[in-house]
């Protein structure tokens, strides 16, 4: 016992004192929570697999620095004709992508038909469905025509699911190899990919924009944020995201360095328009009596997000603040109770109703499901939490199974994307099956003109409708997005969208 | 001896056609599919109905079947969402699992067969108490929480080991001390019940007629509890630990968790929630293989240790 | 005390605690062993005969066992008081056992050969490895174990009951012990077996010049093997005696009705002589002779201690039925 | 000492009578309770009849187990507590003092105090509630996956050991091929493929462990399949059921009890870890498992929400497992470990 | 005793396979019976002796099925009853009962006295006065039906065996196999269960096939004697035969390796050598020639047969008559 005890001891002190030795790189080192499924930007889905591609890749506008106005990128600059339908980009030259060859313009066309091939299963090609063709008149012109005007085109342009991809290499490799070995022409290159272990990039030392002061990144998926908190804490993280609220203000305590900004991530509770009785407005309405929203969600939330009252972010053309605001339905037990005891007695809420309601596993949103059933059981309304993994959650609400569910919604900050998908009856995004006339029209409008005032005003509308008419959606909260650094990481802030950029034509994150 | 190592080989093939009824039976049984989880959110029907033809999702589920059984034994399994071969991933994994297991393994058994044998030769004493006390909270406590536990003191509080995370092989210095804290906290368990498994074994063997027979003869006691009993109570101490070996590939998937581990069970938990079915399906397989021949070299030791048993 | 006295047992009380209370093993229980002798003690089941014998090694587990009362002197040492280091070297060297379960008594993995070899080891440090090999062979030899050299390699269950019996009475004798006890040596075996064994045991008391104590149930074993008998009852010596004295003049009723109620070979009998009810429960034995509520010949005085009675200077019983000068009908 | 018990209760039972509410949870622990108590009195009775008609001490094997488990501190330490467990699982409804569900928004994350004396959650409920009735259904839970595991089990193993032979080869392999596919990636396919109701929980958990209860059963009723008191059943004819019900089980009891009351603690501890993925017990229902994991969240800020959940599963796996070890030594059986 | 026979077993023969190799291929037997016969006449006591793994135990396990039998015929009465199956057993099954060895495992410890007995009963006559019957065979078995209420272990073995043996009687059995009853007690008990069965026997008219490895015991109760070397009976006689003139070498060696209780008849006699070889390796010719200090070639080739050499008397040696004459 006591000689293993000093072998321990000797052991630990050993090697504490020879890891302390070496710091020759500057090596920066990123929790994240999730760990991305692809790195082919033709592939990637969600934040996870955008932050990490969004330093391999370039894209031909950069949305980086703001998130409302597009930067030149790879494209030096650009034109729009005037009926929005052809935009034609001049490209910067001199630029080698990691493996040595050149950008050029059929790198661009490449990568974007790749992006609306059938074959390849993109989930981003819906963004480019506008496209009708694509035009290289010579190797740094790329033209693109499209059938339609698409007011948020250039956001598809710049969001890295449309990096750049060597046509070359890519073709050699095959699209799902290049996914595990990713070229680009970003500031940093590909080096490994250990899975559920670590990302790693090293610098590109040949970066057009800047170089690097970092050597190495690491990105390593951490799935427990209570783990991610310990290791920021003891020094072995660098940068971590995604972190309880509660470790937030521990790690601001302990002189942690936390940044953050209203982000555009939301989360709502959805019900769905065509069960009953979720279906009756009234029944939506008891609901939102029933739950003491404004004491919840900072309870729930803490720091970490802001109660949400529209769709749209504030801040974002159309957000309406003011408005959705006053129409919210406050906390009113009583009211809700009239208005159960009406639905019961019109046969239409069942006695001892019982329901499911979903929500992903990530703690918050689960508890929001649980905030749901513990006041309605008050109601005498059953309600239990499922809480499946995606790939279960997903198909039942794509097939408008569920009859209640908490979900959330992360974009960019344009008002179409935050409503188009999910309101209009065509979409297998509206998991309410929701259905009006009036607001399809105008978010169908909305997308197609690009005056600011008009569609604002088109957005509202729609909003005004769904959410404080028919209440088919309750707005929980939109989160923040905060990332806490060592104190030795320079210059990192964190972006709405959660991703991490770390060089930018303004920003080169460095590590004192 | 190699007819018995066969005959327990050949049961694999009886072991794989039921594992892997069982495994795609519950795959096809889940709700969603693979091509959901790929493709995200975003993802619109005609995607989803593309990537299901693409990973031959629409096949009548007999042909899956046989597919997915075909690719397994040629080795041709692919991973839908790492987009690699099954068994590669599985292997590239294995050592991360293998020497956490290993190192496990090796501190449980450091610390409980002394102690476990000093509990049983001082039964009743303050020792034996304290010690099996301890082991009591060792099997109670939930290995996830003794987990954060252990972070929280050597990484957080005294700041001597790192967190979380694989930081190479064991035999680096880098890679031991990542791996000190996972193996501690999975140890914690095996620690327990070896401890209690050692003094029971010792107990009873102490009581034989032989350890008798040896103090007739003067052996003294060390010799008799060292030489005489223990290598008799090693025998059920082997068949135990041998189990916990098997389990602990999927065993860790908690502790894998708590320290962000790139393991096996890891995998293939992550794979479920995916819905990687071939990842799953490939990673089940192999892993009942390895219990398998896990358990028949658990028991080739065993007959090594134990003499009464001739394997033909 | 007569030189030629080996081993003298004296007044000795061993007791064992028990969950229900205490119970005596051996109570008052004296005997001595001559050189050379072979002295039987004899009883059926629960009499305390093992007891007294393990008691002899200090081999009783303690606790729950104890020695409370008594002498045990071997050499001129009190062997209830030595101490353990004092005792390792006794036990083996000087005083040697075989036990009654050879499938038991053997360590099932380590080879026979290194188990006899490690009394030698151990008692004879100076010996070298090849010599210790070559002394167990002879041993093997010694007690008629065929292919001695490959015998020492295999394990105890690679033999059959008799060589398994053998093998211990090898590793009792390696170091030529003065004192043989052999705790019902062959109660375990076939009637062939035992035949051979008891032989064995017989031949090498002469060549060693050892004493025996032979501990048996089967008044026929006694009657085979042993000088002395001493005949136990509840944990007490009832009857002791020359072997010709117990077999033929033997005084307590115990001894009597048990050889009346054995079933012979040699002569015929009808109906078997039976003593009624059973052996007390040793938690619950009544006060007096023990075995008063079994005695045809119960007396009132039975309840009081039983005196001992000497017949001769080596026999003698504990029965009020000789308590007015001793008589046998 | 079984009297007092009883008094306890029939005052308990009077004391509550006022609380049963229209609650399905007070009316169902209420009955659950009286029929315990009226059991309670028949055994009293019974025992009662029995003192007077013995004369002298009859002791089955259960009074010589009872007096060795008597004996053993450790054990029966492990038995009050688990008594007094069940009394609190039973009764969780009467003695909360808040309901468990609810949450007090203007008192979030609070640490031991005068109106919540174990503090609240980070959503404002009362933790000591939510304990109790945590403690509830773990061991409702537990309960229910050992008595279905049991069952399994011992029929398995009990057909196995019996039939011997053909029936042994195949129930055995089929057993191992079982044992072969790792639970915890069994138990989150299952439930993934099944939902994750509570009897739905129920049912994975009571699938794992089969192997091992089947072996010792199976072992056993080997060994009783060559007693000679099956062996004189059998010439005289009685057939193999009625063996097998009145010779065969009876005899491997011991073992399935010390089983199943060494395999509740595993079990809670199963839930625990299933929980940690977020496949145990469903929000809102109070479970020890995930309050567990939730706490391990709020480490630093409210400690006692791990240190709550953390000893009432330490408590149970502990009370359960001294009690079995106890039962274990006291009837001597071949189990080890 | 009359002359009717009860048992009759014809060339019975129990082989337990021997597996090897890779597919668990039967590679042999082990011939624990190999070819015995005997009968066994109303009233009438058999004994069996034999050293241990000689087989008779397995005879006694085969009459009663509890070992199924390789060839050879089995008769109860008239009838052959060798391979019922066990519903046309059934009939026959209380005919035949069993006393085991080890008291300690033929009651079952989980019931009264009065449920072990009333087992048969309520199976065989299930609407006999159950209670009248059960303290009927306790008191013939010598026991007090105070008993009724206890558990085996709260009895001595000797009185587990009375347990036992009612149990037996409470099927109205003709035949009673006893195997090994007595060698687990001790010497004072072990003759009140001689004595009681063989009250038994003269009240209830039970024949006995009484299994032992004690000669003694044997010889005491027995009518008829088989003598049993590796599976094969070596001499066959009536008691007085049997033991007044020994023909076969083994019963011969026997004999001789008894210990007698009177040290005034130690003799200084050669025991037999050697052991029982392995019944997974018999030898060739006759089973007992690896022992026998008379063996010849012809013993190494030929198998003896059992042959008539005076009344009842049947022996199965090659030179029983030269060594009779010896």
């Amino acid at each position: 016992m006591r000689k293993i005890a000093i072998i321990l001891a000797t052991l630990l002190l050993t090697t504490t004192i020879l890891v302390n030795g070496a710091a020759a790189e500057k090596i920066l080192r990123i929790g994240i929570a999730k760990e991305p499924a692809s790195l082919n930007p033709v592939f990637i889905h969600g934040v996870y697999g955008e932050s990490v591609a969004g330093n391999i890749f370039d894209t031909l506008v950069s949305f980086k620095e703001s998130a409302k106005e597009a930067a030149p990128l790879l494209a030096e600059s650009w034109t729009i004709s005037k009926d929005g339908k052809v935009y034609t980009f001049k490209l910067r030259k001199g630029i080698k992508f990691h493996n040595g060859d050149n950008f050029t313009a059929s790198d661009v066309k490449f990568t974007l038909e790749a992006i609306m091939d059938e074959k390849n299963a993109s989930p981003s090609a819906q963004f480019f469905k506008p496209v009708q063709t694509i035009e290289t008149p010579d190797d740094f012109t790329v033209v693109i025509t499209l059938t339609d005007p698409y007011a948020p085109f250039l956001l598809a342009l710049g969001s890295h699911t449309a990096g750049i991809m060597p046509k070359a290499a890519t073709m050699a490799m095959g699209m799902d190899k290049f996914d595990r070995a990713p070229i680009g022409t970003g500031p940093f290159k590909f080096a490994e990919w250990s899975p559920d272990d670590k990302i790693v990039l090293t610098k590109n030392n040949d970066y057009f924009v800047a170089t690097p002061n970092i050597d190495k990144v690491i990105f390593r998926p951490i799935p427990k944020p209570e783990t991610m908190a310990a290791e920021l804490l003891s020094g072995g993280l660098d940068v971590g995201s995604e972190l309880l609220p509660q470790d937030v203000s521990r790690m601001q305590e302990e002189g942690l360095s936390v940044k953050s900004v209203p982000g555009l991530t939301s989360r709502y509770l959805g019900f769905n328009a065509k069960r009953k009785p979720f279906s009756d407005l009234r029944f939506r309405q008891a609901v939102y009596h029933a739950i003491p929203f404004d004491q919840a969600i900072p309870g729930i939330f803490r720091n970490d997000g802001d109660r949400a009252y529209s769709w749209i972010p504030v801040g974002v053309l159309g957000d309406d603040v003011d408005y959705m605001k006053k129409h919210t339905l406050p906390y009113n037990p009583a009211q809700a109770k009239a208005l159960f005891a009406e639905l019961r007695n019109e046969g239409i809420l069942p006695e001892n109703f019982e329901f499911t309601i979903y929500s992903p596993q990530d703690p918050q949103r689960k508890k929001i499901a649980t905030v749901v059933s513990t006041q309605l059981r008050q109601y005498g309304i059953t309600v239990k939490v499922e809480t499946p993994e995606w790939a279960t959650l997903f198909p039942m609400l794509k097939a408008g199974q569920c009859d209640m569910y908490a979900m959330g919604w992360g974009s960019v900050p344009d008002p179409d994307r935050w409503t188009y998908k999910i309101f209009i009856p065509e979409s297998n995004m509206n998991f309410s099956q929701y259905s009006d006339p009036m607001v399809t029209e105008a978010l169908k409008k909305g997308r197609t003109i690009s005056d600011p005032v008009l569609r604002a005003k088109l957005y509202q509308t729609a909003m005004r409708k769904a959410l404080v008419e028919d209440y088919i959606h309750i707005p929980i909260a939109f989160l923040k997005t905060t990332i806490v650094t060592s104190t030795k990481v320079q210059g990192l802030d964190p972006s709405p969208q959660r991703y991490i950029h770390l060089v930018t034509a303004k920003r080169n994150v460095d590590i004192k | 001896m190699l007819n018995y190592t066969i005959r327990r080989l050949l049961l694999l093939i009886p072991l794989l056609l039921f594992v892997s009824l069982f495994v795609f039976a519950i795959l096809k049984l889940s709700p969603g599919d693979p091509a959901t989880a790929l493709l995200g959110d975003q993802a619109t029907e005609e995607a989803i109905a593309l990537a299901r033809a693409k990973y031959a999702l629409d096949q009548p589920f007999y042909l899956q079947y046989l597919q997915m059984m075909v690719n397994f034994f040629s080795g041709e399994l692919q991973s839908i969402f790492y987009k690699g071969n099954v068994l590669s991933i599985v292997l590239q994994r294995l050592p991360a699992t293998l020497e956490l297991g290993f190192l496990s393994l090796l501190i449980a058994v450091i610390i409980s067969i002394p102690v476990g044998i000093i509990s049983a030769v001082r039964r009743n004493s303050f020792f034996d108490y304290a010690s099996m006390s301890v082991a009591m909270f060792g099997v109670s406590i939930p290995v996830f929480f003794t987990g954060i536990l252990l972070i929280y003191l050597f990484a957080v509080i005294l700041k001597v080991l790192p967190a979380s995370g694989y930081g190479g092989h064991l035999w680096t210095i880098e890679g031991l001390r990542h791996m000190i804290l996972p193996a501690l906290s999975l140890s914690f368990v095996l620690m327990a019940s070896t401890t209690r498994l050692t003094r029971s074994a010792m107990l009873e063997v102490i009581n034989q007629d032989y350890i008798r027979t040896a103090r007739a003869k003067g052996v003294s006691r060390f010799v008799v509890i060292m030489h005489h009993a223990f290598k008799n109570a090693l025998i059920p101490i082997t068949t135990n630990i041998g189990n916990q070996i098997a389990r602990m590939f999927a065993g860790a998937v908690l502790t894998e968790t708590v320290f962000a581990w790139p393991g096996v069970g890891r995998l293939a938990v992550n794979a479920i929630f995916r819905r990687d079915e071939p990842l799953v399906f490939g990673c089940v397989l192999l892993m009942a293989v390895v219990y398998v021949i896990i358990n028949l070299l658990v028991d080739l030791v065993y007959g090594f240790l134990n003499p009464q048993i001739s394997y033909d | 005390m007569d030189p030629d006295i080996l081993l003298e047992v004296k007044d000795l009380q061993t007791t064992f605690t028990t969950e229900d209370g205490v119970v005596n093993g051996c109570n008052g229980v004296s005997y001595s062993l001559k050189k050379g002798e072979t002295l039987a003690v004899v009883g059926e089941s629960g009499s305390g005969k093992s007891v007294t014998a393990m008691s002899i090694l200090r081999l009783i587990p303690e606790p729950p066992g104890q020695i409370v009362r008594g002498q045990i002197l071997f050499d001129g040492i009190d062997l209830t008081t030595a101490s353990e280091k004092e005792m390792r070297k006794i036990r083996g060297k000087e005083i040697a056992m075989i036990f009654q379960e050879p499938m038991t008594s053997l360590n099932p993995v380590i080879t026979v050969g290194r188990q006899i070899g490690e009394s030698l080891k151990l008692h004879e440090p100076q010996l070298s490895s090849t010599k210790i090999k070559q002394r167990v062979i002879e041993l093997l030899d010694l007690v008629g174990i065929p292919s001695a050299e490959q015998r020492c390699n295999e394990f105890p269950h690679q033999l059959s009951g008799g060589m398994k019996q053998r093998v211990m009475i090898a590793m009792a004798l390696a170091c030529s012990p003065r004192i043989l006890i052999a705790d019902e040596p062959t109660s375990a075996l076939d009637v062939t077996i035992q035949a051979q064994i008891l032989s064995l045991i017989k031949k090498l008391q002469q060549q060693l010049d050892m004493s025996v104590l032979m501990i048996t149930h089967d008044l026929a074993v006694v009657a085979e093997t042993a000088d002395s008998v001493a005949v136990m009852y509840s944990g007490r010596i009832v009857e002791y005696g020359a072997v010709d004295e117990i077999f033929h003049q033997s005084k307590h009723p115990y001894l009597d009705g048990l050889k009346k109620s054995m079933p012979r070979l040699d002569i015929e009998q009808e109906e078997l002589y039976t003593i009624a009810g059973m052996v007390p429960n040793p938690l619950d034995i009544p006060s007096g002779c023990p075995f008063r509520s079994r005695c045809p010949q119960e007396m009132a005085c039975c309840q009081n201690e039983p005196p001992t009675i000497f017949f001769s200077d080596s026999h003698y019983a504990r029965c009020w039925l000789y308590a007015d000068g001793g008589h046998h009908d | 000492m079984l009297r007092i018990v009883f008094l306890v209760n029939l005052f308990l039972l009077l004391l509550f009578a006022g609380q049963i509410t229209t609650n399905a949870d007070t009316l169902i622990s209420y009955s659950i309770f009286a029929v315990i108590t009226l059991i309670l009195a028949a055994i009293i009775l019974t025992l009662r009849r029995r003192n007077k008609t013995k004369e002298r001490g009859i002791r089955t094997g259960w009074d010589l187990m009872w007096n060795k488990l008597r004996r053993n501190k450790s054990a029966m330490a492990g038995m009050w507590v688990v008594c007094g467990l069940c009394y609190v699982a039973i009764l969780a409804p009467f003695i909360v003092p808040f309901d468990p569900y609810i949450m007090d928004w203007g008192a979030l994350s609070l640490g031991p105090e005068s109106h919540h004396w174990l503090g609240t959650d980070e959503m404002g409920r009362d933790t000591l509630s939510r304990a109790i009735y945590a403690t509830r259904i773990a061991m409702g839970i537990g309960l229910m996956a050992v008595t279905l595991n049991s069952l399994i089990g011992t029929s398995l193993g009990l057909l196995a050991g019996y039939y011997g032979g053909n029936t042994d080869n195949f129930i055995m392999r089929l057993l191992e091929f079982w044992n072969s596919i790792p639970f915890i990636l069994m138990a989150i396919a299952l439930m993934a493929a099944l939902g994750s109701g509570l009897f739905n929980l129920i049912l994975v958990v009571s699938l794992t462990g089969i192997l091992e209860f089947a072996r010792i059963i199976r072992g056993d009723s080997q060994l009783l399949r060559q007693a000679d008191y099956v062996n004189a059943a059998k010439v005289m004819g009685i057939p193999d059921r009625q063996i097998l019900k009145r010779h065969i089980l009876p005899n491997c009891l011991a073992p399935i009890i010390i089983m199943a009351t060494l395999r509740i603690g595993e079990t809670i501890l199963t839930i625990a870890g299933l929980s940690f993925l977020g496949l145990g017990i469903q929000a809102p229902m109070p479970s020890l498992g995930s309050m567990l994991a939730n706490g391990q969240q709020f480490l630093y800020e409210n400690i006692t929400m791990s240190i709550v959940p953390g000893t009432v599963i330490l408590l149970i796996v502990l009370s359960f497992n001294l009690f079995g070890d106890g039962l274990r030594d006291a009837l001597d059986s071949r189990i080890t470990q | 005793m009359t002359d009717q026979l009860v048992l009759k077993v014809e060339d019975l023969k129990v082989y337990f396979p021997v597996k090897k190799g890779l597919l668990k291929r039967t590679v042999g037997h082990v011939k624990a019976v190999d070819g015995v016969s005997f009968e066994i006449k109303q009233g009438e006591t058999f004994g069996l002796v034999g050293e241990s793994g000689c087989g008779k135990t397995t005879i006694g396990k085969a009459i009663v099925h509890l070992e199924p039998a390789f060839a050879g015929k089995i008769y109860y009465k008239e009838q052959e009853i060798t391979n019922l199956s066990e519903a046309e057993m059934r009939p026959y099954r209380a005919t035949t009962q069993m006393i085991f060895q080890d008291p300690y495992s033929s009651l079952n410890p989980r019931m009264t006295v009065a449920n072990i007995i009333a087992e048969p009963i309520r199976f065989h006559r299930p609407d006999a006065d159950v209670t009248a019957e059960i303290t009927a065979y306790l008191e013939m078995a010598g026991l007090r039906k105070e008993c009724m209420l206890r558990y085996p272990h709260e009895f001595s073995g000797g009185q587990r065996q009375r347990i036992g043996i009612a149990r037996a009687l409470a099927c109205r059995p003709e035949i009673i196999i006893a195997d090994e009853p007595v060698s687990a007690l001790d010497v004072s008990i072990q003759s009140q269960i001689i004595n009681l069965l063989k009250r038994l026997q003269r009240e209830l008219g039970l024949s006995y096939l009484f299994i032992a490895h004690d000669l003694s015991v044997v010889k005491h109760i027995s009518d008829r004697i088989g003598v049993m070397y590796l599976g094969c009976l070596m001499e066959v006689a009536t008691t007085k035969e049997l033991y007044n003139n020994p023909l076969h070498p083994y019963t011969q060696a026997l004999f001789a390796s008894v210990p007698i209780p009177d040290p005034r008849k130690r003799s200084a006699k050669v025991p037999l050598q050697g052991e029982i070889p392995s019944p997974l390796n018999v030898p060739p010719g006759c089973k007992f020639q690896t022992r026998c200090p008379y063996a010849t070639e012809l013993c190494r080739d030929r198998v003896p047969q059992l042959e008539q050499v005076g009344d009842g008397h049947l022996v199965a040696c090659h030179h029983w008559n030269n060594l009779h004459k010896k």
